[in-house]
């Protein structure tokens, strides 16, 4: 029996932006399928030509409250290389600090209230709250601590204040930091709990592919913030900067969206990569939350960035009290922001939550922004996500429609996209249907 | 008693200092030029609850008052003298429970200027000198030694039970009346505000419509004054984010406002009687240097020079009543050197007081 | 209130029954022990706290215990008069006061007594007038003249058209003009063609209560003056900004001196004259 | 109290605004316990029914003629609309394209233009009638819940009415304006704080940066004083003004206070 089916899953919920998803299946064969964004182009390459130096990591960051210290972060540290400013070893491990909060925050939001209720049968976190209240209680106790670091830290939960061009304008007390560095410990263990029960569930979906990932790599630890090097799983590390040459931008016929490719080919990036390619520096705590998710190395299952999340929850943690405790025992060293600046070009590449983001910069002599760059997890991910419905929709086609849409929406969730932040840099084309 | 008591200092904060919650008297600034801000926001809070009720309800009671005893060490002469308006203005007619409840509740420990601060104008407001308003005045002498002064019963049991005092020597009063007496001559002996009340009175459009082309109507300046208590009253739903349990709970509370605002002279309806910055300006010297005169005896103005810190824009206090009253007003900046110069040798006297 | 512990808190008073005045303005009447226990006079002001909104000066718009403790409220779409319009019979409100100086009632005995009310300035001289009223044989000749926007607006209809009823009072109207579908027979004109052609053989034996839009002051004075009025007879009402009614927020100071909440809000157009921005 | 039905909305923005509201943490269920969210995207799965509503929230500007058709249908169903935070209340940062060289901005952006399509980023106002705005950019948690709690209490929210610098001087926070040494290279030597709705409670510059305007204009703004001043300070009043619109550049009221200004 053949049937012809189109799958729009138009408004793809719980993903933080608007997206679709169209499929077509024509006897049980993919004919098509489409990633694309429904929201609005913003241009912010276009809107930062011409702002000061000082004015463009507020403005950029606002390209995702979700990705927001991602975006703050990654900018500052490209402009300091642009315009020649080194800042402390401080400022560096207070922005590490940053983006595990960041981490913390996004992925237990993504895994408690987007990822989890798919396994569990539930239609959102609201529906899961009435049977699974202890879930629901570990997902607000991780993410009220991960905006608390982040306010703590950055000022703010959303858009972050302090992190500037050459520091921080301000630092946490003693007292703050005190205060999250005692709730930790309790969400290691939470998350210790959370992925043996991910890990027991039985019937988890799979899909069939090999195809490649990206992420920074240092070799010296398990990089979430600026590092020199990318690193392919097939190919090898090649230079951060050099970042146009490897990750081509390509157009392809049936789509008017600029996609990334690693030769020719899709490749994605988020938690699942970067396990895949610096799990050898993790701390022992992740080490030890990595035994108990059961994962095997390498591992190609887009559905399992999920559980790696969950292993980044815990290494993340551990991080954080790593830095908090040096931070409470030393304090803070008062800032030098005395520079002098000069024209020219940087390029930075940090972890997003959801995986590589780079940002690029040219300054003008007046120290204007001439050229900007930026490209997000999202857009890197975006052909694979249409590769992986090529490799999955053929091991599902004989399904029935509602059970196909489930899986999709699982696949694509499971990626954890950001839509608002690739909303700037895809094409849109919408087709309503 | 003092060891028990929270103490309240000036500590450096920036290029300033600020009055904060001190643990040791290691972090006291004692040589400091004056506070940013007044001591003020020790007794009109910035923002102070003043009933709680519910929505629906009513049943309105006060707001617990905050009546810890503390000490604020640092207070400045003009500080002080700006009490004495604060009093009555918060006991005439009617009692502030609120303000009368700090007041009681915080043992003041002045310290006498002897030398001239930054944008300070003491000498023509003749408020260097205060003769109350505060429970002990130190004066710093050579030799790390302070005088002592007692200005209420409770200085007096202060200084008796905490300090190792020795007679005064005549000599010791030499210099203090000597900076005493150079501020009078040089600033306030041909020099003086008196019949500002009346000179007000008197139309000055053109320098308030100068003054309002320049000013930003921020509130810097009203906010540091340590004379200005004008405050707002609003209702709120009590409701935080953190807790969104019983969305009934309701506060009547009062801010800070200032005159410079135009929601302060705005009536339901939406008219608006100071339109202009110009007019918001006319109506807060009127008030310094004729309603309050009138109706409690004392300028409303310290010449503490804060507010010529604060503006942004540069508006100067000194000007405008130089301007007003033909009087020349010496704008004094403090050299390095000028400033008082034994911090660190000098908290051995305060250690023995157990701040 | 002197002695009053704290002069912030205000006391529950229960509505206990609403009037519509007119589409935009409702009546309200209170009651709780401490209204019965209440001492006000004419012309002194009230503080109505809407708990979680709130607060809003109101005059008294009755005289003391005459038909109980009465508040009429216009709704300008403000926090607080948009939510008291939403109230129903039953509901709590906070109330402080009274508050300010009252018309000197007493120095006005043996007196000829001149009401002008304009638009909602009736309200608080309808407290004036029912204390003449109460004690009619301490005073002289007894006049009222109202005018408001437009027929519909008028308040308390039935009350004055007893007023008309009576000998020893004269009423006169006037509207500002006639909307469409309105019926009015009366004048028509600013409530000055009323006071232009008001007749007095001494004026000195009169004195007048006027209550309105502080513009209104400036015509009315001058029409008042023109019939041989001194400015020291006409007693107005100002309105300011009040937050805390006891002269300690200075939200309500004019010229910087004068506190309308305790120097006033009565008093005479001479004195408002000499106020700079007095009648802004 | 019944429930009202509350529907949230997204148009293009970077959903911080919604995100703030998920960052109740917990207090979310609390405040499921008040209202009835028959529509969030974000945080729901279809079926939701976007019909029928008491309120309706809308984040995000207006950037293309889909939006604007979304736009009238809300307000068509909704009793109030309430736009959260500076994208749906008066453009957003993505609204300073308004106000630059549109090609050369959408260029700097795309290489190939020829599937975008964008109309010039409008708040929500400037399309429908909006009952009432929260600012910021984004929102506080805080203004939110007082809001809704305000309005399932038939009460108006507090306005503040007075600037940034009313809560900024409460607390021991340096003037940005009062330093005359040198602007360290972080941060720009304008603080909009004397012209910018205060609510906030002096976020910025209680973290040592100076207020940028995200929520707003004042009801009483001084713009001309506080342009004068910055010019003092070696700035050009067209970089003021850009500053100064950085959120607001979508909305045609504040395009007119800045008309009135000159």
């Amino acid at each position: 029996m053949s049937e012809d089916k189109r799958i729009n899953l138009e408004y793809i919920a719980r993903v933080e932006g608007y997206g679709q998803l169209v499929v077509d299946i024509e006897n049980q064969q993919l004919k098509e399928a489409q990633f694309r964004v429904l929201e609005g182009a913003r241009f912010f390459e276009g809107i930062v030509s011409g702002k000061k130096h000082h004015e463009v990591p507020i403005i950029i960051s606002r390209i995702c409250a979700i990705c927001s210290v991602s975006h703050s972060v990654v900018s500052t540290r490209a402009i300091e290389r642009a315009i020649g400013v080194e800042p402390s070893e401080q400022t560096h491990a207070l922005r590490k600090l940053l983006i595990y909060s960041e981490t913390i925050q996004s992925h237990v939001l993504h895994e408690y209230f987007l990822a989890l209720p798919d396994y569990l049968g539930k239609t959102s976190a609201i529906d899961l709250a009435s049977t699974h209240p202890e879930l629901v209680a570990k997902a607000f106790y991780g993410k009220k601590l991960g905006n608390d670091m982040q306010r703590i830290i950055g000022g703010r939960a959303i858009h972050p204040i302090r992190n500037v061009i050459g520091g921080f304008s301000k630092f946490a007390t003693t007292e703050e930091l005190t205060n999250l560095r005692d709730r930790l410990p309790q969400l290691i263990d939470e998350t210790m709990e959370t992925i043996k029960i991910l890990a027991s569930l039985p019937d988890q979906p799979t899909i069939g592919s090999r195809r490649d990932f990206v992420a920074i790599h240092d070799p010296s630890e398990y990089a979430y913030y600026d590092t020199d090097q990318l690193i392919s799983g097939h190919s090898g590390p090649f230079p951060a900067a050099d970042y146009q040459e490897h990750l081509l931008e390509e157009i392809r016929p049936y789509s008017h969206t600029k996609f990334s490719t690693l030769k020719g080919e899709s490749f994605m990036v988020g938690a699942l990569p970067r396990l895949n390619l610096n799990h050898a520096n993790l701390t022992e705590t992740g080490k030890e939350a990595f035994e108990y998710s059961r994962l095997i190395l390498p591992d190609y299952d887009t559905f399992h960035n999920n559980m790696a999340q969950l292993i980044e929850t815990v290494d993340c943690a551990q991080l954080s009290i790593n830095l908090l405790d040096r931070f409470i025992a030393d304090g803070f060293e008062k800032e030098n922001f005395e520079y002098d600046l000069h024209p020219g070009n940087g390029t930075a590449a940090t972890e997003a939550p959801r995986g590589l983001l780079i940002h690029q910069y040219t300054f003008d002599e007046d120290l204007r922004c001439s050229y900007s760059d930026v490209i997000t997890p999202t857009a890197f991910n975006q052909l694979k996500m249409e590769t992986d419905c090529e490799d999955l929709v053929p091991r599902i086609a004989t399904k029935p429609k509602e059970e196909i849409e489930l899986l999709l929406n699982m696949l694509v969730r499971a990626y954890d996209p950001c839509i608002s932040c690739s909303a700037h840099s895809m094409k849109v084309d919408v087709k309503f249907v | 008693m003092a060891t028990y008591h929270p103490l309240i200092a000036p500590v450096p904060n920036g290029e300033d200092f600020v009055f904060a919650e001190v643990k040791s008297s290691k972090e006291i600034a004692f040589s400091f030029d004056k506070t940013k801000k007044s001591l003020k926001e020790f007794l009109l809070k910035p923002e102070e609850v003043l009933m709680t009720a519910s929505f629906t309800e009513g049943k309105a009671k006060p707001a617990p008052i905050d009546d810890t005893m503390k000490i604020l060490f640092g207070a400045r002469p003009c500080d002080i003298t700006a009490l004495e308006l604060f009093d009555q203005v918060f006991s005439i007619d009617y009692d502030d429970p609120y303000y009368l409840s700090h007041r009681k509740n915080t043992i003041i420990l002045g310290l006498n200027c002897l030398n001239l601060c930054k944008n300070g104008f003491c000498g023509i407001t003749e408020s260097f000198a205060p003769k109350k308003g505060y429970d002990i005045m130190f004066t710093e002498l050579p030799g790390e030694k302070f005088l002592v002064e007692s200005g209420s019963l409770t200085g007096e049991k202060l200084i008796h039970k905490s300090m190792n005092v020795e007679g005064v020597k005549e000599e010791d009063r030499i210099p203090i009346i000597q900076t005493f007496k150079s501020m009078n001559d040089n600033l306030s002996n041909e020099k003086s505000l008196a019949g500002i009340s009346s000179i007000m009175a008197l139309d000055h459009q053109a320098l308030w419509d100068e003054y309002g082309e320049k000013c930003l109507a921020c509130n810097l300046c009203t906010s540091v004054c340590p004379t200005c208590w004008c405050f707002t009253v609003h209702e709120r739903i009590a409701v935080s984010a953190d807790d969104l349990s019983d969305v009934t709970k309701t506060e009547k509370y009062r801010h800070w406002t200032s005159c410079l605002f135009k929601d302060y002279h705005t009536v339901s309806g939406g008219h608006v009687f100071n339109p202009t910055t110009a007019s918001r300006l006319e109506f807060y010297y009127k008030h310094k240097f004729k309603g309050i005169p009138e109706k409690f005896g004392v300028l409303g103005c310290v010449g503490c020079g804060r507010c010529v810190s604060a503006c942004p824009v540069g508006i100067d206090i000194r000007e405008s009543l130089e301007r007003l009253t033909n009087v020349e007003i010496d704008i004094y900046e403090p050299s390095e050197s000028s400033e008082s110069s034994e911090s660190s040798e000098s908290s051995d006297v305060i250690t023995e007081l157990r701040l | 209130m002197k002695n009053k512990e704290n002069p912030y808190i205000p006391f529950d008073a229960t509505i206990t029954s609403i009037k519509e005045l007119n589409r935009f303005s409702k009546s309200y009447r209170f009651d709780s022990p401490e209204i019965r226990e209440l001492n006000y006079e004419p012309g002194q002001f009230f503080e109505i706290t809407i708990y979680g909104v709130g607060q809003s000066v109101i005059g008294a718009t009755d005289s003391m215990f005459d038909e109980g403790f009465e508040l009429a409220v216009l709704n300008t779409g403000g926090l607080v008069s948009s939510k008291l319009h939403q109230l129903e019979v039953g509901n709590v409100v906070g109330i402080r006061g009274p508050f300010g100086k009252p018309f000197p009632m007493d120095e006005f005995k043996g007196k000829n007594m001149l009401f002008i009310c304009a638009g909602i300035g009736f309200w608080p001289v309808r407290s004036a007038i029912k204390h003449v009223l109460a004690n009619r044989s301490d005073f002289g000749k007894m006049n009222v003249i109202l005018g408001v926007r437009e027929p519909s607006l008028f308040c308390y209809v039935n009350e004055v058209e007893e007023w008309i009823a009576r000998d020893d009072i004269t009423v006169q109207q006037t509207v500002d003009g006639i909307p469409e579908g309105e019926q009015w027979n009366g004048e028509v004109g600013l409530i000055t063609v009323l006071t232009d052609k008001f007749e007095i053989d001494n004026p000195e034996d009169w004195v007048v209560l006027c209550v309105g839009p502080p513009v209104a002051f400036k015509f009315i004075g001058m029409s008042l003056n023109n019939r041989g009025f001194t400015d020291d007879q006409i007693y107005v009402s100002l309105e300011r900004k009040m937050k805390c009614g006891i002269g300690k927020c200075n939200n309500c100071l004019i010229d910087g001196r004068v506190y309308v909440c305790q120097n006033g809000a009565v008093f005479t157009l001479a004195e408002v004259k000499a106020l700079p921005g007095g009648l802004d | 109290m019944t429930k009202p039905k509350v529907g949230i909305f997204g148009l293009t923005g970077c959903a911080g605004c919604q995100l703030e509201i998920l960052n109740l943490e917990e207090q979310v269920l609390n405040l499921l316990a008040l209202i009835d969210v028959s529509y969030w995207r974000m945080a729901q799965e279809l079926p939701a029914d976007p019909t029928n509503l008491d309120i309706a929230f809308i984040e995000g500007s207006i950037t293309n003629e889909e939006e604007i058709h979304e736009v009238k249908e809300i307000r068509e169903n909704a009793n109030l609309v309430i736009t959260i935070g500076s994208c749906a209340g008066s453009g957003g940062v993505q609204g300073m394209r308004n106000i630059m060289d549109n090609d050369k901005v959408k260029a700097a952006a795309y290489k190939d233009l020829s599937g975008v399509r964008s109309v010039p980023v409008k708040g929500v106002d400037e399309v429908i009638k909006v009952d009432y705005k929260i600012r910021g950019c984004p929102i506080n948690r805080d203004d939110f819940v007082s809001i809704v709690t305000s309005l399932l209490l038939g009460r108006q929210p507090h306005v503040w009415n007075s600037p940034v610098c009313n809560e900024c001087s409460m607390q021991n926070n340096d003037c940005f304006f009062e330093r005359t040494t040198e602007t360290p290279i972080y941060r720009s030597n304008i603080c909009l704080g004397p012209i910018t709705e205060a609510g906030c409670g002096a976020r910025c510059p209680s973290n040592g940066m100076p207020c940028d305007g995200c929520r707003g204009l004042t009801s009483d703004p001084h713009i001309s004083q506080l342009v004068t001043e910055a010019r003092k300070r070696g700035e050009t009043t067209e970089k003021i003004l850009m500053l100064a619109k950085r959120y607001s550049a979508g909305s045609s009221a504040v395009k007119k206070s800045f008309e009135e200004m000159r």
